[in-house]
């Protein structure tokens, strides 16, 4: 039996890999977290415009430490800077970019996806103070919207699922899947297998997913590079 | 990422027949002539056009509507100081009118740009122009609901751009360019100047970038009343 | 029998007696035409800001000849100047300063006025081109909608009525008549008479009025400057 | 006209027990501190207050919601490096929260301001904050029918003024600043610069002085990071 933990891919090799899928000049909204990775790895020679939905399009990297505006800040509440050709917006023009269906991609965290493209990511259902952002916008906004997630929860339980059991962010919106072992498209109602790490059975890929994984082709090895 | 096209021709040369274009400008203010002159030489047929007038002597609009282009007209208000050309073509029942009123179309127009496909309004109720539309009432008083407006390609008019496609505008000229920028598939904005990026500082970006698609210098600007003064007809 | 054609206020004095109830620092939308006279006779020591629907607020008087530039027009397409604090927006934020209600007055031609507040100003219901313009949004935009128009049609017909029987404008939205003859205030479904000019009686009036003209306490004399 | 106030005491001054209050922001990003202490000091009670937060640490909105001011919040994200304030207060049931998409909210402020009464957006369909809302389909596409948002006052923060309140707003800080401008009756902006009437040039006002009804100038405004990050409390 693999070790899965021990062969999948890190967090920042799955953003690494949803990078290489953002064209040149993409506009793209990546969520709080671990999707914000993903700007670090844009491929040589193509530049995606980033948005922020409070306000600010076409932002950089953060300021070095002790160099933060706090006026200048993502959705995160991170301090950044800005590129040339930056503009700021106020809020309801920031979320007419995300529901008009002006971004090209927006990237997100999941806690589970659906085989219809149900997404579940702003509540574990536990009670606690609920908290959801610009999440529920997000997923109605993109021409694309793709997860970055780990292919299991920490306990080992899977996070593709025929149905999401925890309260949804959106109702069948995903388009594709990275995860820690593979790369998954949302078509029809199915989830289709593209890619999988190479040291990993369809079986055993398989057994860790909660829905019945297709194929419609050859499936790629998930290459990615040490991080 | 470069958005900027040579020259007009090139920039409308994929308007198809049967296309919803909207046209920026209030009257002649705002209104891309030169834009509407390369659709004129393009030649697209059976257009809805998109725009708060119905065109003004020979030029513009109203030469667009005289080539027999222009199938319907979405506006608020097909009158001006010369309006032979739409009154004639619309009362030989040549032309299709959708009368909006002013506030609502640019409402439907906004909401297209935003991903609000309905909404209420008090504008219109109990009018003809509320006829076969929704009504609802909220905190007892009555509103029409009225649907976005979206379109194929819009043709704006800005005065600076950078490469990414962020503008600033012309005083009134700005009027239905912005909103009509973010409601369209493919918008096509003719600028007077086009700066090098980051030129333009972030605080003072009308339109960014995100909602243009093309941008083309036009260095010296017609204006539709300085046109009409001197009778000018085009083609 | 009075001759009213002879006695009757002018448009300007109708103007200037419109512009008499507008606070120093009121937001104000003119409509097209003859309202837009209201501009020049504002009272010593007041100021209001003049809201044009193409996306101006604070313009001032009209530019010497030849001094025009097109892309500064006013909703009637006449070339404006600016004021110190003027601003530009675009037409949705023009509107939905209309819509919102954040104008305090807006004043507005008639072609007829029901005393419910009806208001008929588009169209005369004979064919030809139709034409709406902001007219339908500017009478539910206002916190004051005030209508002016001569008292009668040029053939002599009343057109404050009973109801109007032309298309409307908008139900109920006009809030004061400022007409050749009178003020009239539209109250609880009524006229309400506040001030007529001196050399016409009242029954004069109620003659030429096509509803019932109420008072509920004395009728001012309505007094204008030769203008 | 002069809509500057000498002090953010008196600027709040009329606040009532009970009044809905929109305030600027996101995160500590464009929050009019200033106001809020003011607000704090007033002493205003069962306030509902309109934010996208829940405030951060002890100072700004959290020091609000600690001193008990505040029955109702309606935000999106009630979460922050320090949220400790609402989340003690959530759980004792001692304020009452209503959970908004953070598109929806803005969007909700804005039709507020543009007297939209309701509207159709795709957010929220088919999830929990959609549940007892109207919806309905559009070309195929299910929506939700959301209401707007209006305020009794909105305290906002901006950089310059002039004395008729044209606002303009530093980077990220604009916010939901312009729109809750918008949609309160009264409208009280906290300014690091008054500036002579004529000296914003009239294409680079955010917020046109229709939507400000009071001004008032802190020179130096205090940043809730960096207050935060010094664990200040106020008062």
């Amino acid at each position: 039996m693999t070790d899965i933990e021990a062969i999948k891919l890190s967090n920042a090799q799955i953003a690494w890999r949803a990078a290489q899928d953002i064209e040149d000049g993409a506009y793209v909204n990546l969520g709080i977290g671990f999707p914000e990775m993903v700007a670090k790895y844009q491929p040589q020679g193509r530049q995606a415009i980033f948005h922020t939905e409070n306000g600010v399009l076409d932002f950089g990297e953060s300021p070095a430490k002790g160099r933060e505006d706090w006026d200048l800040i993502n959705a995160g509440k991170k301090a950044i800077t800005l590129r040339p050709g930056a503009s700021f917006f106020h809020h309801a023009d920031s979320f007419a970019m995300v529901r008009g269906g002006h971004l090209d991609v927006a990237i997100l965290g999941a806690y589970q996806v659906a085989q219809n493209g149900d997404l579940a990511n702003w509540s574990t259902g536990k009670g606690g103070v609920p908290a959801v952002g610009g999440a529920m916008d997000l997923v109605h906004g993109a021409k694309r919207v793709a997860v970055l997630t780990d292919h299991c929860t920490k306990k080992g339980e899977p996070k593709l699922l025929a149905e999401c059991s925890l309260p949804l962010t959106g109702v069948g919106c995903v388009t594709r899947v990275y995860t820690s072992l593979a790369v998954v498209d949302i078509e029809g109602g199915n989830f289709v297998l593209r890619e999988k790490i190479p040291n990993i059975s369809f079986d055993e890929l398989q057994a860790v997913t909660g829905a019945v994984l297709t194929t419609d082709g050859p499936v790629a090895d998930l290459i990615v590079p040490e991080l | 990422m470069d958005k900027s096209i040579a020259s007009v021709a090139e920039a409308v040369a994929d308007i198809p027949d049967g296309a919803t274009v909207m046209i920026g400008g209030f009257g002649g203010s705002g209104s891309p002539i030169e834009l509407i002159h390369a659709l004129i030489d393009h030649g697209a047929k059976h257009l809805t056009v998109i725009n708060n007038n119905a065109g003004n002597g020979h030029v513009g609009l109203a030469a667009l509507i005289e080539q027999g282009q222009v199938d319907k007209l979405i506006c608020s208000f097909p009158r001006s100081a010369d309006p032979v050309v739409f009154t004639e073509a619309y009362l030989a029942g040549k032309i299709e009118l959708e009368l909006v009123p002013q506030g609502t179309l640019a409402e439907r127009i906004r909401a297209g740009g935003a991903g609000i496909p309905a909404f209420f309004t008090p504008t219109s109720f109990g009018t003809d122009l509320a006829i076969g539309k929704p009504v609802a009432e909220f905190e007892g008083r009555s509103y029409v609901q009225e649907r976005w407006l979206k379109a194929d390609y819009a043709l704006i008019k800005a005065q600076q751009a950078d490469a990414h496609g962020n503008l600033t505008y012309r005083m009134a000229a700005r009027n239905f360019n912005p909103i009509m920028a973010m409601a369209a598939t493919t918008t096509i904005a003719q600028v007077s100047e086009l700066v090098p990026l980051g030129s333009i500082d972030p605080e003072h970006v009308i339109t960014p970038g995100i909602f243009v698609n093309r941008v083309v210098t036009v260095a010296n600007p017609q204006q539709e009343e300085i046109l009409n003064r001197a009778e000018a007809v085009y083609p």
